[in-house]
């Protein structure tokens, strides 16, 4: 199995979060208010404005779904601002 | 001119703008006074909720007294007229640079909330009247010219990245938090009146000077962490941000008197043609167009024209909008 | 009845209420105003202190005017009475469904706070007395309700499969950060007396009002965020939801009519037994029984009976109260 | 040596955290105020209930550790709400 | 001795002081108030404007009344002798131990914002005056003994591992954001005179002593979840915690009596010195002296000495101070 | 490539993204207000001080790069309090 961490900017969020629900994965988590230095440099959020706030979406699923996500997340990430890192993890059955 | 000084001073001399001062110091010489981001946004939607309940109260006591229609129109002039202006001043100023120019002129062209409740604060202190309904206003105020700039931008450019359709970005803007808080407030303190006003002035009315004053010193801060981004933004969009609101002021303030609307209103409309967005605006924009760089127009509405409005263009534009009417009535 | 209908719509014409109106419908057009969660948190706080507080000021002035032995056997009756009758309508209308059952009986059994304010605030608006250890009694009818339920779920389920054992439950009932606070508040404004209120009053008294506008905004938003969950509660459960807080309004009325307890506090205890619990109920039942459903008993409580409760609910108790005492009366 | 990670409900975190420090791990990270979505649907906590909001421990330990754990935790999960991924990880000696 | 326990008395029959309690006993028996972080902050950076602004507006009215060149050379004195005096004391009672002895002196050599408010509560309650620039005096002391503390250490101690350079410390020191707020604050109400005070008093004044009954609740819940640490800090330490404070105290009063400052300032110079650092001093010391254990520092200075002198200490100081008067007087 | 998660204390945190600014990574991720337990026990950190309090920054970069980060992070832990975990991720390039 993979585990898939989706860095992006809160104004996406949700545009993302639609995308992974429609490919149908077994469940994600989201870690909100992050901040970070990426290609576009530092991000500078302020409290009033939602831009360059970031959050991290994390989804364990089999390697078909998640790159069904990565699919899906990339043209969004291209535009925006972002980034995914893919690793390898197993989910534990209870 | 003595007055306007007189003005300016007396503007200067209060605890909302000493304490934005001292935000903004304590932020450059990195002096952290850590105000959390639940409190701005919390203060934010008091200050809102406050205006305009106040508002809707004032008009459920004096009736509409001013124009209303004639306001409306003047709040649509406002949000089609300065955009558009901004956006071929920075086409020129930033060689064809179409995202850019429409990103700023929405910016520009939109409002902010703080500067038009500093603005009341000063006419109040000066004993000038004003329309309640000016806050309704400035909600009226909020999308149009965000609409007026993409549409522009969608107009001179062709290539268009955004996944987001104007259909999203046409309800977002509708149903912005800031719109419907604005708009329902003022509603309910139109509807519940006196009773509604006793109720609850002392929570909204008593102590909003102090609220103010508090959100003023967080403002200084940010306004003072984001001056560091100056540097991004350059001389040349630097003055824009610090005189073009002046441009922007007079066309309100000469709309306003043009239709006869009373002082104190159209010090009012000078003010939120002069301010910009920093809340509405950049949201919209950075959906709407991604390619446009946010250190600018952040940090010019935020860090350049915001200060500058409160500071020295509030006494500024009311002592214009003076004239304006001076001048206008007599010809 | 006319003069039901007339109460029904000078409490729908108050700030708080129709705060909370507007909350709900910015919530379902999903226009977003981001309360924080930490404001809502301190908010809530900040309203047990107050209420406790002036409730223990009160008892300090005026004395154990009402019957304070009797309102502490109501207070157990209602909370023993109340979940019983629900546990067994669910267990008919969910066909022996016997875990949510037991959990919504739960929360229906307990209590809310923002009810009981805004139950008092009504009341000082029209001018009628209640006690001030009325807030104490709130507190008292938190937990036992929550025992019941569970009790009853224990007996009539062999299988059960929480891994908290009911004294942790127990400790955490009792020792409930609402409860100590509620308590402790009450304990505080009676010591302090006069002095101590007048230090506080600008804090604790004056703005509660507009502090209650405030958190029924928020609540209008969490209820209009909630209702969108309606589907997964369901006709059956959602009817219930809206029509058994008059069954427990009546008897809590009756039981305190019985007991010969004035109109206000009597009315008091009507609308603690219609009002039902969305902050202690669901954390216990969470735990106890982790197989009910949360988006059963948090939708019912939260989305449906409180808006009920608190547009339609407390002049309706209020006008049986007043019915039931002429009626008992007249026996 | 493997990292485990667990996401769990407020209401369980203080009965993971004991069976946690009874194992005797190295040591643990929480990061809290995670939603996501999972078996149970989508969570939906609302600021006045800590129902349905989550959690997520790190821990970093050796493969004897982090399974001792898993045997504990995993009844919890099992009745409540929650998942557990696990992948290999270092730690950095310093 | 009499009206010791009088005022011991009165001082605890206050709204602040039985939250406090209240808030320490819902942590003790882990009953869950969840104050959250955000509030906490705020409302301490409220307390700190409130109290400047007040501060400066009383001068503004008053002058400087009292010896203000002479309170700057007692500020520096106690921020002087006091950690040196703990210092020493320390390294006898820890056998040496000079890393932690200079971290714990750096902490009673500081100041607590929160005791010296509680402190102008007590003699705004009894009538007694004090100088408004009282509160620049404490600001001035909140650095001095930090620096000491590690100069002390450097001077005792060869190796020193911290990659912090005392440049960095002092930078951090001096515009440390309560010392930038307190400062600012106390300013801008001296600048803006009654016009700002009446503007803002709604906010800063009125509901002053309420805010501070919910931050000391706050403060009783933080001092409760620490005093579980108590058999980390052990018998000696906590001894030292609770009984240190009077000697510092007295030794803050005598300097100040014996340049004669009168009553009011003299107990608040006492208080100063009896009472210990909990925000500026832990991130300094954390930061220079990462070997020391903040559990020794922290909950010594939280959890024993703070609730010490607001309860006991305050009225304590109050008469010792007095006392010293009489007794200087004579000579 | 190579993640690594850094979880530091709040008072070092700026020295720690000086030192990662400076070896140049591509970007970094900062995860704010993180509790938990390791060699210097349970972090209590009250919400007046800042001690005690962890951040945890996640930087994904190509091994040379992340051994640079951890050889100038190491001696600031070593004084300090924290730990550094290491494991394998590849970066999904848009
Ligand atoms: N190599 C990286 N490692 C960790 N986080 C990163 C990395 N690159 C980007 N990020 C995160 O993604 C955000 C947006 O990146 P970018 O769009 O490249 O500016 C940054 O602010 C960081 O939070
Ligand atoms: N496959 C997954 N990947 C990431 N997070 C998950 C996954 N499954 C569940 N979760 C998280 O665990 C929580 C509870 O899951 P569940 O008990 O399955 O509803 C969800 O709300 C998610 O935050
Ligand atoms: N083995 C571990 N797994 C996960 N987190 C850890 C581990 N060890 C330490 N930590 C985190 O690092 C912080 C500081 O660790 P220490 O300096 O060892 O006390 C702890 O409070 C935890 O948040
Ligand atoms: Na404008
Ligand atoms: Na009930
Ligand atoms: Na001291």
């Amino acid at each position: 199995m993979k585990k898939l961490e989706i860095i992006i900017e809160s104004v996406e969020l949700s545009k993302v979060i639609k995308a992974i629900e429609k490919v149908g994965v077994r469940g994600y988590s989201l870690i909100k208010d992050i901040s970070g230095m990426g290609k576009h440099g530092k991000s500078v959020s302020t409290s009033l404005v939602d831009v360059n706030e970031y959050n991290m979406l994390v989804i364990v699923d089999d390697e078909v779904k998640i790159n069904q996500v990565i699919e899906k997340v990339k043209p969004i990430i291209k535009i925006y601002s972002g980034i995914m890192f893919l690793s390898d993890a197993e989910i534990i059955s209870c | 001119m003595n007055e306007l000084i007189q003005n300016g001073i007396s503007n200067l001399n209060t605890p909302g703008i000493l304490f934005f001062v001292l935000g903004f110091v304590a932020a450059v010489i990195r002096s952290e006074i850590k105000v959390p981001d639940s409190i701005v946004k919390i203060l934010s939607i008091f200050l809102m909720m406050a205006i305009g309940f106040k508002g809707g109260f004032e008009i459920s006591k004096n009736g509409f007294e001013g124009n209303l229609i004639y306001s409306i129109i003047i709040s649509f002039l406002i949000g089609v007229i300065t955009p558009t202006i901004v956006f071929f001043t920075l086409i020129k100023l930033l060689k064809g640079d179409v995202i850019n120019s429409g990103a700023i002129a929405a910016h520009y062209g939109s409002v902010s909330v703080v500067t038009f409740i500093t603005a009341i604060t000063f006419l109040d202190r000066s004993g000038i009247k004003y329309d309640g309904f000016m806050v309704g206003m400035m909600a009226l105020m909020e999308s149009p010219a965000i609409f007026v700039s993409l549409l522009l931008v969608n107009l001179f450019k062709k290539t268009y990245s955004s996944e987001t359709s104007f259909f999203d970005i046409g309800k977002e803007a509708l149903f912005n938090g800031s719109i419907v808080l604005l708009f329902g407030s003022l509603l309910i303190g139109f509807i519940t009146g006196t009773k509604g006003y006793e109720l609850t002035s002392p929570f909204f009315v008593h102590p909003f000077q102090g609220v103010l004053t508090l959100f003023l010193l967080e403002m200084g801060m940010i306004a003072g962490k984001r001056i560091e981004e100056f540097t991004k933004v350059g001389l040349k969009l630097g003055l824009f941000a610090l005189l073009f609101p002046i441009v922007n002021g007079i066309i309100g303030s000469s709309i306003a008197v043009m239709f006869g609307i009373g002082l104190g209103s159209a010090t009012l409309f000078g003010v939120l043609a002069a301010s910009s967005s920093y809340i509405a605006a950049p949201a919209a924009v950075r959906l709407a167009l991604p390619e446009a760089n946010p250190s600018y127009y952040i940090t010019m509405s935020l860090a350049i024209t915001f200060p500058f409005n409160i500071i020295l263009g509030i006494p500024l534009y009311y002592s214009l909008t003076s004239m304006l009417q001076n001048i206008i009535g007599a010809l």
